[in-house]
This record gives structure tokens, C-alpha cells and sequence, in this order.
């Protein structure tokens, strides 16, 4: 595997980008691998974008901060615009697919209906982070965190009414991937 | 496969769980950024061990409550930031006095006053030292990770058990809000540290009378040791003097009994420093990046070294001085204007060139930042 | 009466569905989490939907506010 | 400007929206203020908004006046600072119930004590919003909050009751959902000469509703439609108050004023002694 | 020793005398209080008494308990730390009325509000006895002091109205001359479960008395001989009570205490979760 | 035969004096020995000129007050002691990001906590520069007489207004209760400065836009300039952002505003300096005993001289540099365990041997014991 | 009330006069700022003074307590 | 004159030697002199023996505290007991006569009826402070300061009622050094 992943997820504040981050670094974590999660706190978590940062990597971690994405995730339109910049040039993207991307943007796009999925396949917005966690599973492949440890991941850190649901969501994101 | 002694914690989350292996039994707070988390899960874990949580009107009353805790023998801590932080200076002042062990935990965020709340800072590292009136005996301790947290909080309440005095846990945002994976040490692999007890009939009891350590043995009120405590200078039996002699004595011995057994709980970092030239002198979230740059200056054949003190007060003359004689250069990189900085300059600015390189605008100090620093410098 | 109207500012509309709870005629909902006016010709302009927003976006003014 | 005319008039749009949740009763609480401020023709230049920390507190923020936005609970000592030094400014301070009661209680009960003319509005949303959800010194016996999540074994203040044994001389509480009382209310603290405290109970979806599954921000202005009875009616039928919040004009009794005491004084000894 | 039995076994004799001012007040109220403590025969071991700074703070100092000294209005708050963590002691906490209500105010309607089982005891002297006679915020409006010289404008505190309306469960008050009264006041203000608050009306000859020509110590005395009435009878005939200093006991109404509640939650839930 | 213009008055007394000369109209504080003759001669002069006095419920109020007052236009003073000024911390640093003029004075006493109420003592001088938290401007200036105390207080004030900022007259135990002779100056001979108003319309008013001398125009809520005001890192308008450049530019225009001004309030004595090799450095009351063991020693043909900084806080880091490196030997004399020593060992410890005495025993600091020390040295 | 009798620790005694004030009998007088029993035989041991002295410096004791 | 004189009032706290000490330094200063008065504080000054000092010179006065004295007046035995020390070996002591004083005592020593003379002539122990003032004054001698001087410094600070009674007091003061 790469060495490193720097991972942003962001949204708009309770979209549960959060949790998708630490999820992630849990899985991570239960792999063996080092991973450090960080968020962005203060006003604008309530209302306005909302930012999580997870890197992943099989040595020690120094910096805790993403400098430049190897994944962004972007659910709003808003946060797409505020955190793009951090991308990597090869870095790829997952946007919403409501959310407009720049035309010249050089990156590899992956444009996913994940907010209407989830509502419309689930009955509710609350997953469209787990949907996203699969999606960036996917992205990242097998070979970096196992999906059992995904699985249990996810088991652990949502609600225990809803984690079929969850898993439901986060197999429908590895699908909006991988077709 | 899954490596299950290994769990993905918040700093804040590793702050309560050290304090609990460490014996806490007493948390009162009262809740602010970047810190609450520390007072939420202590009022959710306490009371299931038998443990006390209070929350206070504010913190004033936050860092009484637990000096009045430990003096009953529970061992106690608050946490806070900033602004709460100024406010528990006067009885820290008091902790201090009368040598009243207990665990304070600031987790910096951007000042002064109300500031940037919400982001990571260094700006209380000289207000940890000298933030409460008149001279007073003072440890502070920054972990830069969620395992340091969690070992530090530990090393935080044997110092302060062990020497009966205040002990500062100055993380900051960086480290409070990071989760990264910890192990949660089996107990038997964690030296606790408890305070000593008189082991004399009670009449024979002189409450402040130091053994040879300098530390006076302590009765918890409760225990059938009567004696008094207070504020104003006092002298070995703990009442009241204005004896010239007595006061110097007293003041001097609890400044002594930190600095002169420094050795005891120097803790510290040092990172590729046998051969190197330029020291890079950074402690908390900061020195994070520095070894960052550390490994990227050495790429470009730049002999960088580290040197991160974890306990920041009482200064580390000695460590300081010697990374002093042996760099050419030594770079302060801080949080905040240049406070530990200062200090460095101090000690090691007799023997080689020491700068700063600071940041205040609330975010963490990158390690390009640092790199471009030196190298506009070499 | 004829020269009021109801206006909404989608800019500060939160979406929080106080107006939609408490308007007598069922003249607002929600949409993307931002109200809507979707049956302006129900208004009867009684001001209960003014009176509690939380964030001034919707109130009744002249038809010459409209723009 | 896409408002009304008090908001254009009153607010400085141009840093609207406000930061508070979708929903929060701080904004619905905050423009019966200004329309009080509004009925009683204040000039804008003489009015000054003070404020401690919390998400009540960033109200002046919003406001076109002098405003101040200050450390958490010191409010009323900034205030009283304020209209000590020049008593024709009507000075109103707004806090939150963490802010004025808890860290702030001591200016409170003391502010009411020298019935200086400061016109105290508390939002109480029974919880400290600000920093996510800790119980406050309102929060009901029994409930929960992120530090009480076995339940609140700490006694709510009546808050009114306080500032009134303390010597508040106006004193008054609505809800986010009576917004004409409490206009009402405000209006009448402000004509006050003398220390007035009017507490607007508030709603905190995101922290103290979520919590305790009160429901959504509507649901939250139906309990306090339904469980609210004026003091009036309270008192001519004490059934009708049985188990019921109390909302109202409580307590209104003019006393000798602080600043106008010690006017007093300087008018009798101005120019004496040395 | 050259003293009574009751001064024999409570006082730390050899720190007497005390560093009062001659017929300074606070000598008779402690006295009151060391003999209801007699009275109920409480270990001398499981007695704490706490206090703050001020003349009357001084008073831990000269009585053979578990004795605290702290900062100046912190009293209950280390109190509050000392009773939860051990509740089996008696905690006793005696401040002056400078130290309870002028900087200590929010902590003492704080700990009243939260029903801990503290006993607390307040010197009132009107006056800041111990930095040479400032007024406090119960020095009577009109009074002198260093700094009114021309007359207190500020309105005093009724003490015991304020720890009631906070929440208090036992309230009482007492004077340095009615000191069998004291006695009792304090023996059941120990005995109620909860928070109880007891002031004594006390005598500061040296500043107060001074500064506002009310004669010598045994003048002071015979001042409230003759100007307080008890409650009791005051109720009966208000007559009897119109224009006097109430004494007796106000208040008495046990409710849940706080160290008792947590005790609930920590046998419900110990050895519960993580 | 009687010299009129002089008059006896005591420290505490000659500050109020000082305050009324700068324009001081109003003051609020909390009585605390040994400082409480400032608040009770103010409670009684400042109505006869129309001004205004109150006695707040604590500190913290004081503080508070003082900046609400100052925000309203009035100059204002708080005064207080050791835990008095902890307790003020908090709000300093909210007077400091605000920059509200005001002037605190602390004289100071034995601390720490309760300590020796009525004790000289020195020991609040790094808490004068780093009680609050977060990074912040400080001036402070420690008068050493009677009349030094008029004269400084007034140049407090003109400094708190002129830069917008907290000033500190941090005075002790000594100073403040002595009595001297004193010269009450006439107001033609003292020079008062006042805030820099806007002269702009209210409409262009951006109330914390610097001018070239860093420092913003100030309006006084009431007289039509409606705007805000915030202890959050606010823009030049005066509203909180997250902006990292604007955060760093504000503190980093706050601190600089006051450092690179220094040579304005520059003050200092010097004592037979010229061909001084052993200097002692001192200030408040103990450079008296400093001047006087100067004469001594120089009996004893030991070329001594005093380097006195008036201006305490920001540090005189050029002139003491220069003492540096003229002197062969600087003891540092104060009445703490050695704080002002810290800086001048960083400054002057590259260029010449700097050693401290120390005294914290709640007695004056004599001139024997200063001319012992350096006897024993030399 | 014969194994009574009236002590006076003149140590601690500050000469306050509130012993004196509240004797019935005129037992007590100041004398060099310092309390003194003037008139034992006049006292009844109603116990006034011991109770309402601020120093613990006047009480009734038995007589074995004399010295 | 001799350059500089350091002098020592004591007494019980309540007897006024602060006062005294003030209205010695004013006098002083009136005359053209320097003078610094000090005081102890604090519990002392309550009850206990209570300190004033002041010194007196024609030079500018650095040290501010008396390190030995020229004149020490003790007015309480406690008091001789706590100060007598401070007493140059050269320096006059002024006692009240029921103080007791060491027989070895090197120096002159004045043993006044200043609290009987009090009592008997003024009625009140309050002007043993006055006399006091007298005897010191006396003993400075008229080249230190003049007693018109020394009148006027009292008259402006005793109560203006106690004004006639106070210089009185004075004359009495000088009277029992000089007979
Ligand atoms: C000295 C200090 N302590 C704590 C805080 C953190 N803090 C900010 S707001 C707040 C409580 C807010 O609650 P409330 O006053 O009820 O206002 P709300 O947010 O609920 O409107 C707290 C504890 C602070 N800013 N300063
Ligand atoms: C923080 C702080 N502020 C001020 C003081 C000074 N101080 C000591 S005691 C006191 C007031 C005492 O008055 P009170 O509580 O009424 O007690 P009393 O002396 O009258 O018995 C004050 C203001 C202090 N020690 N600490
Ligand atoms: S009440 Fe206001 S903010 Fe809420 S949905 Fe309606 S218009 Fe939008
Ligand atoms: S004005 Fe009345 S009817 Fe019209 S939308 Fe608002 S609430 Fe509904
Ligand atoms: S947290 Fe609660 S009080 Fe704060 S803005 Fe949100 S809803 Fe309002
Ligand atoms: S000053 Fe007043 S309160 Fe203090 S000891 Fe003297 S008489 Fe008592
Ligand atoms: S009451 Fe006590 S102290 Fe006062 S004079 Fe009598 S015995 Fe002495
Ligand atoms: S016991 Fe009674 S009669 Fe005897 S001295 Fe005391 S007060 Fe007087
Ligand atoms: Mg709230
Ligand atoms: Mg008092």
C-alpha cells in the first residue's frame, strides 16, 4: 500500500462527517495502521461547513493536519468551495452530485448521488455519511483496511438501532463506486 | 488481525482516562472549549467507580472545590482553558501554600481574553508559571500526543502526590481535540504514586513540619489529625506568623522542594540530536511538525535536531544549557509570541544564537513553516 | 390588505419549520431545508409566521418590497 | 434589504444570518427586544447592548448600537461600569442562564442589590448552549445534559424570584413563543428607573431538546404555548397556575436609584474640600 | 487552664486570646457556636470548620477541629469539596458578611441552591471589619464607613431572605446578644440535612461602631436587646415587629440533599459501564 | 520658614493625587490591604469634582467596571493587592484585546495566596507581565517614592490612553504606606494626555482600523459612534472573525503597538553608572536601599552603581544590554526568589556575570544585606 | 452554689467592659483596661458575664478551679 | 544639626504613635526638611505593639526604614520588650514610668508620667500620643524644628475640637523633659 492517506471529509455541520472520520480512523487503527482524526470546532460547526480530517498511515504520524488531500469528500456546495483547495493534484474527489465542480478542476471527480441515495433508498439524510464511508473504502481499496474491520467499526460507533441501516449504506456507497 | 489493546481516543478522552488509572476520584469544573470534554466524561465515568463529579458555578469555585477534595484525601482534578485558567490563579496560589495536591489541566486555545475559542494556541506557558501572585512552586507538564496524554495525566497526580503540590497539565487544542489510537495500560503496568501519610500518634502530628524530601506528611480531614490550614504564611505547625525567619523559610522550601528535585520528573524528548547543529526547540502540538522538519531538514543535509521538553516548568536549566553548548543555532518554534523562548535565550543564549519562529492566527504550526524559517535563515 | 405581501429571505431562512408549524393556513413548508411559499394566495397575512422566526427571513411588507 | 422594516432599522443586517442554530429561541427572543426598543423611540446612540459569553450573548453582535460583547458572566459589572459613567445611556444587558446565574450570579444579585438602572434581559434555554449542552443552573431537577447524564440532581433557581430578593424593582418573564409579552415586558423594564430583569425562556433545540426529546423547535414553542399561565390569572384562580410556568409582570416597585443617589451626593458636595 | 470546660475542650487554647479587638462580637458567636457543638457532642474528629478571610474568618483558627483558612469569599466552595468527598463530616463554614455576600455571594446561593449539607454561619457586622471598616453590602443605607463618608447610598442585603430564596432549608438569625438563641440556631442548623444558613447579628466596636457613633461594645449589645424581636412573636402581633431587627428561626423545610442524591446515582450505577 | 508647596503624604495617598492630575474620573474597586487607602481616598475626593467612585462586589467587577466606565469616556482606575489582582486577570486581558485605556495599580504584598497581608514584597512582578492568558501588551511602571508615585500614576494614565492599553502601577507595600515629602505640582506644569478621538463622520468610523502609530481612534459609546466591541479576535471593525491573518495581525498589533513604542515610556534612574563595574539593579522600594549601599560600597572603593528601570514592564532590554556590557558584575536585588533577575540574566548574561538577591521574608530589603551579599562576592 | 465561683483569666481578658455592662450585681469593673472582680461576694453566679464575654476570659468554675 | 535622626515610636495599638510619628515628619518637612514616616501593619497594630517610625534629615533620605534609633519611645512594656533592641547605643529611650527597663541598659534613658500625666491632667489617655510628641520635640531640641512649626503640624492634625487640649498636651510633653 501507499504510506499515507490524507483523507477531508466535509459538509455541512450535521451531516456527520465526524463520525465518518473517526470511523475510518477506528478501522484504521483495529488494521494495525497509525491514523490521526482532527475536525475543525467553533461556530461554524454549527450551520456552516463543517470539516474532518483523517490520515492513515503505516508509520508514525507527526503532523496532524491534512496539507493536501488524497481524498476530499464535499456533501454541500459550500464546503466543496471552502476546502478545495486542499485537494492534492492527485488527489481525488467526491463530490455530491448536486454540488457544481469547477470545469478545469484537474482531478480525477467521482460525483455521486449520495444525498438523494440516502434519502430516497434509506428514508433519511443521517447516512449520507456512511454512504460517503463506503465510497472512500472503496476508493481506498481492500488492501489498506479489511471490510470486516470496516463493518465492526461502523457497528460500534453508530447507534445499535440503526447499525443495519448503516451497513445497508456503507455497501451502498462501495456500490456507487464500484458499480 | 484486529489489534484490540489499541483504541482510537480523543486527547481529552486519554486526560480522563490517565487521571482515572492515576486515582482520581474527585473532578469539579465548570465547562469551556476547547477543554469540557475532559468535565463530560469525568461526570459520566466517576460515579461509576464510587467517584465524585461536581460541576461549580464557575471556576473560582471549580479549583476550591477540589483543593477542599484532596485536603479530605480524594484525589482531584479540574480541567479548563484560557479564561478559566485566569480565574483559578488565585487558589492555585493557595494549592500551592498549602501544598495541597491536585491536577489542573489547561488545554490551550487562542488568547488573550475570550479570543479565538475555538482554536489550538500556546499562549498560557509563561501564565502557568506565573500566573498567580507572589512566588509559588509550580510543574507543568504538555504531552503532544493521545499516549502522552494519557501518561502525563498519570505523571501529573504522582507529582503532585508525591511533592503535595499543584501540577499543570498544559495541553492544548491540538492534542485535546486529536484522536489517535492509545493503549489503555493494564493497572499493573502503571506506577501510582500516593501521598504520604503521617505515621505518628495525632498530638505528635506537626502538619507542616517537612521530612528530609522537604515534603511534610498529610493527614486527610476526617482522619483524626486535626490541624489547620491557611492561606496566610504559617509556620511548621500551619498557623499563622509574621516570624521574618519562618515566612523566608516556608516560602523558599516550597519553591525548593520542585526545583531541587527537578531530576525526579524531568521529562523530555530529544530527537536526532547527537550531531545536530541547528536544535529546534518545541514542545506540545508544534513539535509534532518540528520532527516533521527535523526529517525534511536533514533531507537537505541540514544537521537538525529536536529537543521537546515535556515537562515545561520548572525550566530544564540543565538539558537547555547543554543543548545550548553543543548547537550553533536553536529555534525556538512556539504558539505564541515567544514565551518558552525566552527562557531558552536565557540559559543558552550565552552559547549559541537562539531565534523564534511563532505563530498566533489559531491555526497549528505547519512544518513547512518551520523549515522555511530556518532555511531563510541558513 | 391588498397591498401586503409576504416575503422570504432565503439567505437567512434556517429551515428550522417554526413558520410551517405555525401558520393558520398552511401557506409554508419546507424544501431543502429552506421554506417555501408554496400557496401565497392562502396568506391571510396575520403575522404569526413574522412574529417567530428566529432569523427575520419572512415577514409581510408592501408589494413593492417584492423584487 | 430582503427584512422588515425593525430589522433594517435595528439590526445590522449585514452581519445577518446570526450564528444560532436553525430554530434556537434566542433570534425569536431578540427581536422582541428590539421591538420594544423600537415602540419606546430610543435613540440608537444613547442605547448600549452588553453582553457576557454564550450563544445569547453574541445578540449585541447583531444589533446597530453601541455594543458590547464581554467576558463570560461579567456582563452586569461592565454595565454597571457603563451607565455609572454616563447615566443617560439606557443600558441593556443581555445574557444567557449560564452567563447571568451561574459564573455571573454574584453581579446579579448585587446589580439588583444597588437597583442601578440596567435592564437586564436573561435568554433562558436551561442549558449552556454555547459550549454543547452542559446542565446550567436552570436546567429542571431530573433532566439531562452532557454532564448530567444520570439525571440532574441539582435545584433549578427560579430566576425571577432571585433577582427580585435580590432588589430588582421591575421584574417580568416571557417565553420565545409569548413574543407580545415579552416585548411588553421589555419595554416596561426599560421605562424602569431602577434595576429591571426580564427573563424570555428560550429554546435550545440542538442541546437541551435534543437531549431531553422535546421535540423539534415548533414542538418546543407548543409546550411553552401550553404550559405557560399569566401570574394574573394564576392569582385570581391558583388552579389554573397548578404545575404551570409562570409567565408575567411579577414584581414592579420603583426605589431610589443608584446613579441619581450618588448624583445626589456630588450636587451637595461638588466643589468642597480640597 | 484558666477557662471554662467548654473552652478547655474545644478551643486551641494556647492561640488564645484572639486576635479581636476588645468586645469585638464575633468572640461571643463563636462561643454560641462551640457550645451547640458541645450540646450535639459531635467527634471533634469529623468536624470541619472552613472559612475565608476576614475578622471572622479568623475564628477556625482558635478551635480544635479539622481547620480551613482559604481565600477570601471561597469559603463554601471548599466546603462544598470537603463534604462531598467525605459527607460523613460535619462541615461548618463561618464567614463575615463581606466574605459571604459581598465576593462570596455566588457561592452562596450556589451551595444553598444545590441543598448541600453545610453549615453555614455569617459574623455580620455590617462592615469590612479586618481592611480597617469599608462599607459591606449589609451596612445600612445612610451608615457611614472609610468609604461612605457621605452617607451609604447602596441598599443592604436581608442575608437570610437571600440564602432562603436560594434555596437554604434551615435559616435562622441570632445576635452576639441573643446567644442562647445563637446556640440553638446553630444546634439545629447543624442537625437539618441540607443546607442551613444562620446569621449572626454581630458587633464590630472599633469600625462600625465608630464610624457611626453607636457607643462602646456594651452599647452595641444593649442595641439589639432592645431592637430585635423574635418571629415568632413578631408574627403573632406585627405590631411587635414594626420597625425591629426580626431574630428566631425563619425557615425550616428539609429537602433532598445533593451529597445524597449523587449517592443514589453512584449505588445505581457503580460497576456499571466501562 | 514653611515650605507650603510641600506636603507629607503617603504612597497610596500621592497615587490618588496623581490620578485626579491625569484626569481620573472614576474608580471602582474592592478594599484589600496594602491598598485600600487609594479606594477610600478616592470614595471621598472624587464627588467633590463631580467624578465617580464604587465599591464593586469583587475584583473581577472592579476590573470590569473600570473598562465599562473607560468604554463610556471616563478615565479609570482600579486598585488592589495580590489575590486581588488575580482574581483582575481575566479582565485585564479583556481590557488589553479590547484596548481600553485603564490604568491598575497593585501594591504589593506578601503573597503567594493570603501570604503577609501587611508585608512588603516584590513578588507580582512576572505576574504583571503574564498573569492573563494568551499573548498581550503590558506596561508597567514601579515608582519608588512618594512623588515618583504622583508623577507615575499620571504618566500611567497618559501612556493607558495615549496607546490604548492597560497600564499597570505596580507598586509595593513600601511605597504605598510611607510618608514623604511631597510637591503637588501645578496642573500647568503637569502634562495630561487624552485618547485620540475619531474625526471622522460615524458612518466612515472602523473602530479599531490603526492609525500609523498602531493605535486606533477611540469613540465613547453615547456620542453617536455606534459600534462593537469584543474580547473575541475581532477584524478592524470590531467584529469576531476566524481569519487567520487578521487573528495574527491584531495580536501580534497589540504587543507591538506598546513594544516598538518603548522608547516613549522608557523610564529609568541611573546611579553612579559612569564607571560603575558592580551594578546593582533594583527598583520600588528596595532601589532605596540599592542607592544607599551604592554610596557604601563606593566607601569601601568598590566602583558601584544602580541601574533603576522605572518602566518594569516591557522590559528595558537596550539599556540593560548597555549596563551589560559596561558592568562586570549585576546583582539583581528584589524582594521575590529572583523574577525581574530572569530577564536580565537573558539580556546581560552573554556579556558579564548577573547573580541575584533575594529577600522574600516580608521585610524591607536592607542596604547591609545588599552590601553583604556583594561583599561575600567580591 | 457553694462549690461555685466566679474566674477571671486576666491573659486573655481585653478589658472590653461588656462583663461589667451585663452584670446585675455590680460585681465587675475595669481597672487598667483589664476586667476585675471587684465585689465576689456580691455574685450570684447568674452567669451573664461568662456568656456574653467575647474572650473567654471570665467564667464560673468550681472552686478547685482557683489557683 | 546632626544630619539625619531616626526615630522609634511604640506603644499598644489605640495609643496613637502613628499620629505622633505623622505629626513629627510633617513638622519636619515644614521646616525644610526631609523626613519618611512608616508604620508597622497588620494584626499588630491591633491589639499588640504597635510601631511608628520616622526619620528626619537634612539630606535626601534613601533607606526608608529606621535601622537604629536616635529617640525610641515606648509607651507599654510589650512594646520596650519588642524594640528596645532597635535603640542605638548612643540613643536616648523616653519610657512611660510603669515600664520596666533593663537595669543594664546602656543608654540615657527618660522615665515620664506620660499616661498618668494623661489621665490626671487631660482626662484622657488619648493625648499620652501629644505628650509624646513634647518630649521628642523637646529633646530634638528647638534647632530641628520650630515650635511654631511643631504647633501648626498639630493644630492641622488633631480633630479641630482637640485642638487646645493637644498643644497643651505638647507643652506638657516638653515639660517633663525639661522640667
Ligand atoms: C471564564 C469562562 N468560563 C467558561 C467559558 C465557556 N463558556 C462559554 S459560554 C458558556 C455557557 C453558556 O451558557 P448560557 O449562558 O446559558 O448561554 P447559551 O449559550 O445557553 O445561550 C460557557 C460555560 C468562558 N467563555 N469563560
Ligand atoms: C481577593 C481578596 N480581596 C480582598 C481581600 C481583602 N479583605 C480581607 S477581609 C475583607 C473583608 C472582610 O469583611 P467581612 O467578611 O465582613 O469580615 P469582618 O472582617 O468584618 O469580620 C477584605 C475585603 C482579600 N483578602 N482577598
Ligand atoms: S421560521 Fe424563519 S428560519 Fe425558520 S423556516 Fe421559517 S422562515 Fe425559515
Ligand atoms: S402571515 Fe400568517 S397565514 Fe401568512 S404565511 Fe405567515 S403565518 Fe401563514
Ligand atoms: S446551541 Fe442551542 S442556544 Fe445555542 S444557538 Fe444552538 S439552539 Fe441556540
Ligand atoms: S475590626 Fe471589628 S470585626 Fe474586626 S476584630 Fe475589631 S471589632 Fe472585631
Ligand atoms: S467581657 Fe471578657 S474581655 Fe471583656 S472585660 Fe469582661 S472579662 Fe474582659
Ligand atoms: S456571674 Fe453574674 S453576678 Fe456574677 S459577675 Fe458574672 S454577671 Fe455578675
Ligand atoms: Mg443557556
Ligand atoms: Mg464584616
Amino acid at each position: 500500500m501507499k504510506k499515507n492517506f490524507e483523507l477531508q471529509l466535509s459538509g455541512s455541520g450535521g451531516q456527520g462527517v465526524i463520525l465518518a472520520a473517526i470511523i475510518l480512523a477506528d478501522a484504521a487503527i483495529a488494521q494495525g495502521l497509525n491514523a490521526v482524526q482532527t475536525q475543525s470546532y467553533g461556530p461554524e460547526a454549527r450551520g456552516g461547513a463543517s470539516k474532518s480530517e483523517v490520515i492513515i498511515s503505516s508509520e508514525e504520524i507527526y503532523f496532524p493536519k491534512v496539507r493536501k488531500a488524497d481524498i476530499l469528500l464535499a456533501l454541500t456546495q459550500n464546503s466543496y468551495d471552502k476546502y478545495v483547495d486542499f485537494l492534492d493534484e492527485n488527489g481525488i474527489l467526491i463530490v455530491d452530485d448536486h454540488v457544481k465542480v469547477d470545469e478545469d478542476l484537474p482531478n480525477k471527480v467521482y460525483n455521486l448521488p449520495i444525498l438523494n441515495s440516502a434519502f430516497d433508498k434509506f428514508g433519511t439524510r443521517m447516512v449520507a455519511n456512511i454512504i460517503s464511508v463506503g465510497a472512500i473504502y472503496a476508493l481506498l481499496g481492500e488492501n489498506v483496511i479489511d471490510k470486516n474491520i470496516m463493518l465492526r467499526s461502523i457497528t460500534e460507533r453508530v447507534p445499535p438501532v440503526t447499525v443495519e441501516k448503516n451497513i445497508a449504506a456503507f455497501n451502498e456507497g462501495i456500490k456507487l463506486i464500484r458499480g | 488481525m484486529s489489534n484490540k489493546k489499541y483504541k482510537l481516543l480523543q486527547g481529552n478522552e486519554a486526560c480522563v482516562e490517565g487521571a482515572l488509572a492515576a486515582g482520581m476520584r474527585f473532578f469539579a469544573g465548570y465547562p469551556i472549549t476547547p477543554s469540557t470534554e475532559i468535565a463530560e466524561i469525568s461526570s459520566q465515568r466517576l460515579p461509576l467507580i464510587g467517584g465524585k463529579f461536581i460541576q461549580m458555578e464557575d471556576e473560582l469555585a471549580s479549583m476550591a472545590a477540589i483543593i477542599g477534595a484532596s485536603l479530605t484525601g480524594l484525589k482531584s482534578m479540574t480541567a479548563t482553558s484560557g479564561p478559566g485558567f485566569s480565574l483559578m490563579q488565585e487558589n492555585i496560589g493557595y494549592a500551592a501554600i498549602t501544598e495541597t495536591p491536585c491536577v489542573i489541566v489547561n488545554v490551550q486555545r487562542g488568547g488573550p481574553s475570550t479570543g479565538l475559542p475555538t482554536s489550538p494556541a500556546q499562549g498560557d506557558v509563561m501564565q502557568a508559571k506565573w500566573g498567580t501572585h507572589g512566588d509559588h512552586p509550580v510543574v507543568a507538564l504538555t504531552p503532544n500526543s493521545v499516549q502522552e496524554t494519557y501518561e502525563y495525566t498519570v505523571k501529573a497526580f504522582n507529582i503532585a502526590e508525591k511533592y503535595r503540590t499543584p501540577v499543570i497539565l498544559l495541553m492544548d487544542e491540538t492534542v485535546g481535540h486529536m484522536r489517535e489510537k492509545m493503549i489503555i495500560k493494564d493497572p499493573s503496568e502503571i506506577e501510582v504514586i500516593n501521598r504520604k501519610k503521617p505515621n505518628c500518634k495525632p498530638i505528635e502530628y506537626i502538619a507542616f513540619k517537612p521530612d528530609k524530601d522537604m515534603v511534610p506528611p498529610m493527614a486527610a480531614f476526617g482522619e483524626g489529625y486535626r490541624y489547620h490550614v491557611t492561606g496566610l504564611v504559617h509556620d511548621e505547625t500551619g498557623f499563622p506568623t509574621n516570624n521574618n525567619e519562618v515566612a523566608e523559610n516556608l516560602i523558599r522550601r516550597l519553591v525548593e522542594k520542585i526545583e531541587k528535585n527537578i531530576e525526579d520528573f524531568s521529562y523530555y524528548e530529544e530527537y536526532r540530536l547527537e550531531d545536530a547543529e541547528v536544535v529546534i526547540v518545541a514542545y506540545g502540538g508544534v513539535s509534532r511538525s518540528a520532527k516533521y522538519a527535523v526529517d525534511e531538514l536533514r533531507k537537505k543535509n541540514i544537521k537538525a535536531g529536536m529537543f521537546r521538553p515535556i515537562t515545561i516548568w520548572p525550566f530544564l536549566e540543565k538539558q537547555i544549557r547543554e543543548v545550548g553548548l553543543r548547537a550553533k543555532e536553536i529555534y525556538v518554534a512556539e504558539m505564541n509570541l515567544g514565551q518558552y523562548f525566552l527562557e531558552v535565550e536565557r540559559v543558552a543564549g550565552k552559547y549559541c544564537s537562539v531565534k523564534k519562529i511563532n505563530k498566533v492566527n489559531g491555526e497549528l504550526m505547519t512544518p513547512d513553516e518551520i523549515i522555511n524559517s530556518i532555511g531563510g535563515n541558513i | 390588505m391588498a397591498d401586503k405581501a409576504l416575503h422570504l429571505n432565503k439567505k437567512w431562512c434556517k429551515g428550522c419549520g417554526v413558520c410551517v408549524g405555525f401558520c393558520p393556513k398552511q401557506v409554508l413548508k419546507i424544501e431543502d431545508n429552506k421554506c417555501v411559499i408554496a400557496y401565497p394566495e392562502k396568506c391571510i397575512h396575520c403575522g404569526q409566521c413574522e412574529l417567530r422566526c428566529p432569523d427575520n427571513a419572512i415577514y409581510i411588507g408592501g408589494r413593492s418590497d417584492e423584487q | 434589504m430582503n427584512c422588515n422594516s425593525t430589522t433594517k432599522n435595528y439590526y445590522r443586517t449585514e452581519k445577518l444570518p446570526h450564528i444560532w442554530c436553525p430554530g434556537c429561541g434566542h433570534g425569536t427572543l431578540l427581536n422582541a427586544v428590539v421591538r420594544a426598543i423600537e415602540k419606546l423611540g430610543l435613540n440608537k446612540d444613547e442605547v448600549v447592548v452588553v453582553s457576557g459569553i454564550g450563544c445569547s450573548s453574541r445578540a449585541p453582535g447583531y444589533l446597530d448600537f453601541n455594543t458590547l460583547h464581554t467576558t463570560h458572566g461579567r456582563a452586569l459589572a461592565f454595565a454597571t461600569g457603563i451607565k455609572f459613567a454616563n447615566p443617560k445611556l439606557h443600558v441593556i444587558v443581555i445574557m444567557g442562564d449560564g452567563d447571568s446565574s451561574a459564573i455571573g450570579g454574584n453581579h446579579l444579585i448585587h446589580a439588583a442589590r444597588r437597583n442601578i438602572d440596567l435592564t437586564t434581559i436573561v435568554f433562558n434555554n436551561n442549558i449552556y448552549g454555547m459550549t454543547g449542552g452542559q446542565y446550567s443552573p436552570t436546567t429542571p431537577y431530573g433532566d439531562f445534559a452532557t454532564t448530567s447524564a444520570y439525571g440532574n440532581i441539582e435545584k433549578p433557581f427560579d430566576l425571577c424570584s432571585l433577582a427580585q430578593g435580590a432588589g430588582s424593582t421591575y421584574v417580568g418573564r416571557g417565553t420565545a413563543y409569548h413574543t407580545r409579552l415579552m416585548q411588553n415586558l421589555v419595554e416596561k423594564a426599560i421605562q424602569n428607573k431602577g434595576f429591571s430583569f426580564v427573563e424570555g425562556l428560550s429554546i435550545c433545540p440542538t442541546y437541551y431538546g435534543r437531549k431531553n426529546k422535546k421535540g423539534d423547535a415548533f414542538e418546543m414553542h407548543t409546550f411553552y404555548k401550553e404550559n405557560c399561565v399569566d401570574i394574573k390569572v394564576a392569582e385570581k384562580d391558583p388552579e389554573k397556575g397548578k404545575n404551570k410556568i409562570l409567565i408575567g409582570e411579577f414584581h414592579s416597585c420603583p426605589k431610589p436609584e443608584y446613579t441619581e443617589s450618588y448624583q445626589v451626593i456630588i450636587d451637595r458636595f461638588q466643589g468642597m474640600g480640597v
